[in-house]
This record gives structure tokens, C-alpha cells and sequence, in this order.
């Protein structure tokens, strides 16, 4: 069966290393921050200036001064930092961000990927995901496998507006987790219960499977 | 020391010299640390023709959003359209220019311009609508495309504390983009919740020289919140969960 | 939190993995802020063929001058040989490699460094020998020369105060270069007055987050002070007087 | 007779307003400090990280973490406020700074210094001066006019290498205050006691004299 939205940030929250600086983006990414395995220790960037984001604060706590970059009140963790947005994107830009976390509508086989804007339609504006995907080396994308009509957002070429060129290496759907390598998708493990057919039919680039693709263990 | 005293006493004076077809540069996330009378001042004013650089563009009753709705602004350069309703419709129908510029090169170009660098490359937006016609170059065998400075004709800040100097402090998420339009502007305008007397801010402490500020006024802030995001207050904060 | 803490208990451990050959950026401005412990070990290490990045070269017999004197430098990028006679002499002799870099272009190479950013334009050395080999572009009718920025295999940093996790906290001018040489280095080394526990500094207050930092330790300093100018204890303090 | 060095900073000092940031260079332009008219208030930006910069300090006062660009250890004044260096030449860069005031070997007629190196002889590094020259529009260049040898530092073109190209407007010699424009040399002030023949005989590039050439006033 497909992954729920809370599936895939719990199955994204496995790669988290201790000691980890994580940014992760607005929706889907953001749920990742709820399974953080208790024996290890990530700190939230948040790139509108914070580094060492908390939970969200109860009523008493709100404080319109400290939100996060999808704009909702926030509090600090112990340790926190406060930095301008031209400190924060050296940061992110300088790679000191040990992993992203982002969603996209499309990604192709060259790890190119497409999150910002459907022209005509919905300009939502890139926010900082280009910089996000530009400037990390180790970037997991979250997103459905493929739209409600069955279309394919795994292509051999975004058909959409570039938010990066070349820099996705990981891909977490609802369906599957995949690496880009070599100009092809290759299947990591597929979710529970769903089969590898029903993966490759979904996926339009060329996907490598070889051997048994384990199920995701949750 | 009349010379520093940079504290001007109405919305009017702290505003004034601001003409049509200008280029304002706006600190703030959102609606977080925005200059809140200083867009109210502009809006009386009736500005025209503004060019506005600022992340996002506010809401549509609120923030840099009122300028939007009073038709008072031409071009938008900004990273986030997002939760603007009227924006994403001016931009859609062509009415409004608009120059969608990733978050962190727009604070570079913001950083840039108050430090005299005019250019920088970046890896930011290679490949993508955002390198149209802008020059790239391989550095160490990795593409990265040229991006210009910003300055702007005035800048509006929002501080947290400023002495009469106009040294500066700005307080958690609400710094964002404020000290690098504090930096940027031709003329810079802060408004703060507190003016404390000179020597009252430790030295090593204050965020921003007054050095970039020219003119400081007190107000006071609705501090309007976008997303409103809370945990009951039985539950113990439990680490990185929101 | 174990996977943050960076606090190291010796300085063999502190500097470990620095080899021959590598590239060392080294906060200080003369001999304020140095790390004196951080290079008493490379000097005790006997690292040979280093690339040191420095606004100064310390004096002949402390701070970076130690490395000069024990031959252990192959090249020095810096602003300023001034008082190092050591340092000097071996560049006149052509027994050391140096590449004078502006102040102002060398704090905004490693600050580049830092932020991914891989080279900038500046009008700093537009017709000077530092322009040589450099390509030179006009923007708005002023021209400027391209700067690559700088990394190093290490960075060797003295801040006041730091937890843990690594945020840090500099005092007075001994800043200076520590925060830009701390973005920079692939390995991180801070050496500090005092090691607080976590949450005890304000996160409005820390200069450079522990994200920059990966080993800190604590040492004793003897901060040797190069030009003693003082006044009169009777002598009130009038503006601005030296 | 030609001013003394004091002298010489004490006439600089008169081109001080009330308001303006200020960077003295190392030497001459170090005492101007001494001359700041009562009635005006600056803030001397010292390029090391410091705005504000007082006094000495007293015995009590000294601090080692607590100096000038020029390694002296001094004081802060009120309202002073400490940055790393890449702020302190983003200031000085950015033309953040009202005044600049630093010596030099040779400049020329058009506007060029040379002040950080005599080929084979002397390289003490060019350390923030090249920036000071680029960053500001209201530079003054204090210098000797000529060698003990009566050779002129004022040329048709610096013979020792650069600083700055085009950069300086305004030199203020121990016989002379001069414009530089339109590539010539403008005497506006000469001296009390030294007369115009004087400084035309040890200035080489060319000097224009208009009418009656006023004595400095102290």
C-alpha cells in the first residue's frame, strides 16, 4: 500500500545520522522532524535565520518574533542560533547543511527536479529551494510517485520549470525509495506491500531494479 | 553628539524624500519583522511606480501587501509569492513586474550591494529559468552563474532596539533580511520597538553599525502572526517534534 | 547530545589529521585573537610545506612567526608582512612563497569560502599588481577584478567564549578574522577562554553558530600585546584624542 | 616653513564634519584624532573591526583584545560597536565610510597612489589601504611634497607600484594642500611662510596656480 504523508517522513527520519544539521522543507519534510529516533541527536535549520529549531510552541510560548521558513510560530531547542538570511544561506550554500529534505512535482533520470512553479497556473515562487538544492550535497526529495490520474512525476525529463539542474541523488515517494545514478533511476526498496511492477508502471525514466528490493522496514 | 543622533520624531520625517519610481528594499520573512508604520507611511504618501525588493510581498491586507492593493508598486523582486492572493493575481494578469529571485541569492545581492560587490556567482539557479541571460562560468570544474548587487533608494528595517546612533539590535527570527537591507539602502530607515540611550548596547553585541542607518523612529507593532502553530501546553517539548 | 559535542581535551587531538601540504586559515589581526596554542602544536608537530592564510604572520618569535622561523610555511597569503623581519627576509629571499591580498579582498575571499560563493568582483586593486592575471569587468561604469575565494584543509580559531555545540562568542577586536576563518576550513579548530554549557549564550548573541565548528578546546593564553600605547591615568578621556 | 607633522593633521582636521565616520590610516593621519574641532563630533572606523575607537587607554585600561589597525591598543568610545573584518571592509567597500585619510609615497596627476612597496627594497604589504582607496569617494593623502633629496612625490605617474588607480582627489603635503582633477595638480592652499615658487619647484606633474593662493589657517 501506498505510504502515508507521516510514512514517508518516518522513513526519511531513518537516514538522520546523529550529530546531523538537517533543513527540512515546508510540508511533507517538515513531518520528519516528529521521528527523530531518540538515540541521536539532528539540529532543525530553518533557513529564514534559525538554527536549532524546537517544537512549536504552546499558547503561552507563541512568540510572533521566532517562526519558522513556512512561516509558523516556532520555538528554539538548547543550543539554538539566530543568524541574518545572508549568514544562513552561506550556510546552506557553503554545504555546511548535512542533509535537505524538499519536495518536488517532478524529478527526472539526470536528478534534475521541478518544485516552484507550473506556468500558467501556480507561481509559487522557488522560496530558498534553489538554494537548498544547489548548495547540499546529500538531498532526499519527498513527493507522490505519480499524480491521481496515474501520470509519472519520475521522468527522463522534468516537463516543468527547473528548480535545480543535476543535483537530486535520493527520492522518497509514497511508492518506492530510489537513487539517481547514472542517468537512471535505480529502486532502493519499495513500500510495504507494494510490488515492483506496479513501481516500474509508475515510473517513467528507466528504472534499475536488480536482485530482491527489499520492503521498507518501518 | 548631534551629528549621530539619528532619531527622527514623525512617520512623515522618517519617510520623507521617498518620490515616485523609486526602489525600496525591505527587510522581513512574511510578516515577520516587517516595518510596519513605514508601509503605512508609504501607502499615505501614495508613492507611485515603486520598485520593491523584499522576500516576500506580505498579505493581501497586511505588510508590503497594502502597497500591492493600493496599486502602488511596479516591480516586485522577491523569492515567494506564496500566501498573497492579490499578488499571485497582478503577476498572473501581467499587471505587476516581478523578478523571482531565489531566497539566498536575495540576500547576497542585498549583502552584496551594501558592501560595493557589485557581482557574485553563484550555483543557485543553474539549469533553471533564473540563469536566463545571466553569464555562467565553471569554477573548479562546477557551473555557477553571475548575479548583480542591490542597492535601493531607501531601505526599511525593523529593529528590535536601537540607540540614537542607530546601532542596531534585532531580536530572534524577526533579524532575517533587516540588517542586509539596513546595509543596502541609499537611505535607511529603521523603525524599533525601544531607543535606548547611547552606550547602553554592548559593542560586541549590536547586529548592525549605525554607520548604515540614517534615520531611527519608534512605533509600535500589531507584529501580525502568519501561522499560528501551537502544542497544548501539557505536552513536553519533545525534541526537533513540531 | 553527543553527535554536537566538539569539545576535545588535548591538542594533539585538536589538530589531529593536519599533514604536509595542507592549507591553514588562521584568524588574528597582528597578534589579537590568535590562536597561540592551536600553532604551538603545529609547530610541536613539525607539519611541514603549509599554506598559511593570514592577515599577519605574527612576530618573529610568537603567533604564526614560530611557523616562519621553523621553516614549516611553503607559502602565506596576507595583507600585511609589517613587523615580522623573519617573514620578511625569506620573502625577499625568495625562500617563501607570499601572496599579498588587500585586508578588505582577503576577509571576503574566505568569507566567500565559506558560503559556496566561488568568486566575486571587487574595485579593490583595479590597476595594482594584485590586478595581475586577474580579469577585470565594468559594472555601472566602474571597473572591478574578479577575486577566488579561499578554503582551507583547516581553520585555526581563537573565540572567548563557546559551548558545546560550538557556538562562539568573540570579544572587543580580537574578532576580527576568527568568524570568516571559522566559515572556511573543511576542519574547524576553535580555542576559547572558557567553555559555557549549552543554552547559557543567547542565541541573538552568538557570532558564528557551531554549524561552522567541528573541535573546540580550551586553552590559557598570554596574549601578548604588540603596540603598548598608553595615556596618563590623570589624562581624562577627550573625544577621539589617541 | 613646511608643516610639521602635527601641523600637518591639524589641517586635516579642519576638513572634518560633525557626523562623519572616519578612517585614519597608520602615521600622520593617526594624529588627526588629536585635532577634532570641539564643536563637531566623528566616529573613527579602525578596519580591524572597530567603530568608535577612543583614546589610549590608561595602564588600568589595557587590553589586549582591544586594538587599532595600527596593533596599538586603544579605547572604545561611547556607542561603539565591534564587527568581524569582512563587515568592517563591507563599510569601508561600500562607501559606508564619509572620510579616509592615509599617506602615501607618490601619487600623480591623476589621481593614482602608490604606498605599500618599493620594488627590492621595502614590501611592507598593502593591509587595508587598497580597499580604503577603491571603498572611498573622499579620500585625503597626507605625505611629504618631496625626498630629503628634494625629489617630488608628486608626479606625472607614480613610478612604484599601484595602490590605487584614479582614486585620490585630494593631497595634503608639509607645503601644500592640492586638488587633483582633470589630470593636473590645483594648488588651493600653500603652507604659512612657503611660497608658490616653492612648491612648483617640487612638484612635478603639472600644478595649476589660479590667482592669490591663500596660507593654511590653524
Amino acid at each position: 500500500m501506498a505510504l502515508s504523508r507521516e510514512q514517508i517522513a518516518q522513513r526519511v527520519a531513518q537516514e538522520l545520522k546523529d550529530g546531523y544539521y538537517v533543513n527540512l522543507g515546508i510540508g511533507i519534510p517538515t513531518l520528519v522532524a516528529n521521528y527523530i529516533p531518540s538515540t541521536i541527536d539532528v539540529m532543525l535549520q530553518s533557513e529564514n535565520g534559525l538554527l536549532g529549531m524546537g517544537p512549536f510552541p504552546t499558547e503561552d510560548e507563541i512568540d510572533a518574533d521566532l517562526i519558522n521558513a513556512g512561516k509558523q510560530t516556532v520555538t528554539m531547542a538548547t543550543g539554538a542560533s539566530i543568524f541574518d538570511s545572508a549568514e544562513s544561506f552561506a550556510m546552506i550554500r557553503g554545504g555546511h547543511v548535512d542533509l535537505t529534505v524538499l519536495g518536488a512535482f517532478e524529478v527526472d533520470v539526470n536528478g534534475n527536479i521541478a518544485s516552484y512553479m507550473i506556468p500558467g497556473k501556480l507561481i509559487k515562487g522557488m522560496g530558498g529551494a534553489m538554494d537548498l538544492v544547489a548548495g547540499a550535497d546529500n538531498i532526499i526529495v519527498t513527493m507522490t510517485h505519480a499524480s491521481k490520474h496515474g501520470v509519472s512525476k519520475l521522468l527522463n525529463n522534468c516537463t516543468l520549470p527547473l528548480t535545480g539542474k543535476g543535483c537530486i541523488k535520493k527520492v522518497l515517494t509514497d511508492l518506492a525509495f530510489i537513487e539517481i545514478k547514472d542517468g537512471k533511476f535505480h529502486l532502493l526498496e519499495r513500500a510495504p506491500g507494494v510490488c515492483v511492477e506496479e513501481i516500474v508502471k509508475l515510473t517513467e525514466g528507466e528504472l534499475v531494479v536488480t536482485g530482491e528490493i527489499p520492503e521498507m522496514q518501518f | 553628539m548631534a551629528g549621530f543622533d539619528k532619531v527622527v520624531s514623525s512617520y512623515e520625517e522618517a519617510m520623507a524624500g521617498l518620490t515616485d519610481n523609486m526602489t525600496v528594499i525591505a527587510g522581513g520573512f512574511g510578516l515577520c519583522g516587517i516595518a510596519e508604520n513605514l508601509i503605512a507611511e508609504i501607502k499615505r504618501k501614495g508613492t507611485k511606480g515603486l520598485t520593491v525588493v523584499s522576500n516576500n510581498c506580505g498579505v493581501d491586507d497586511f505588510g508590503l501587501g497594502v502597497l500591492l492593493t493600493n496599486r502602488q508598486i511596479k516591480k516586485i523582486v522577491a523569492s515567494y509569492v506564496g500566501e498573497n492572493a492579490e499578488f499571485e493575481r497582478q503577476m498572473m494578469a501581467g499587471e505587476l513586474e516581478v523578478e523571482l529571485t531565489p531566497q539566498g541569492t536575495l540576500a547576497e545581492k542585498m549583502r552584496a550591494g551594501g558592501a560595493g560587490i557589485p557581482a557574485f556567482y553563484t550555483a543557485t539557479g543553474v539549469g533553471t529559468p533564473v540563469a536566463i541571460g545571466k553569464e555562467e562560468r565553471s569554477f573548479n570544474g562546477r557551473d555557477y552563474i553571475l548575479e548583480e548587487a542591490i542597492t535601493g533608494d531607501f531601505a526599511i528595517v525593523k529593529a528590535w532596539k536601537a540607540d540614537r546612533y542607530g546601532n542596531l539590535v534585532f531580536r530572534k527570527t524577526a533579524r532575517n533580511f533587516n540588517p542586509l537591507a539596513a546595509s543596502a539602502g541609499k537611505i535607511t530607515v529603521v523603525e524599533v520597538e525601544e531607543i535606548v540611550e547611547v552606550g547602553e548596547l554592548d559593542p560586541d553585541q549590536i547586529h548592525t553599525p549605525g554607520i548604515y542607518v540614517n534615520r531611527v523612529i519608534k512605533g509600535t507593532f500589531e507584529k501580525r502572526i502568519e501561522q499560528r502553530t501551537t502544542r497544548p501546553a501539557d505536552k513536553q517539548q519533545v525534541k526537533g517534534e513540531l
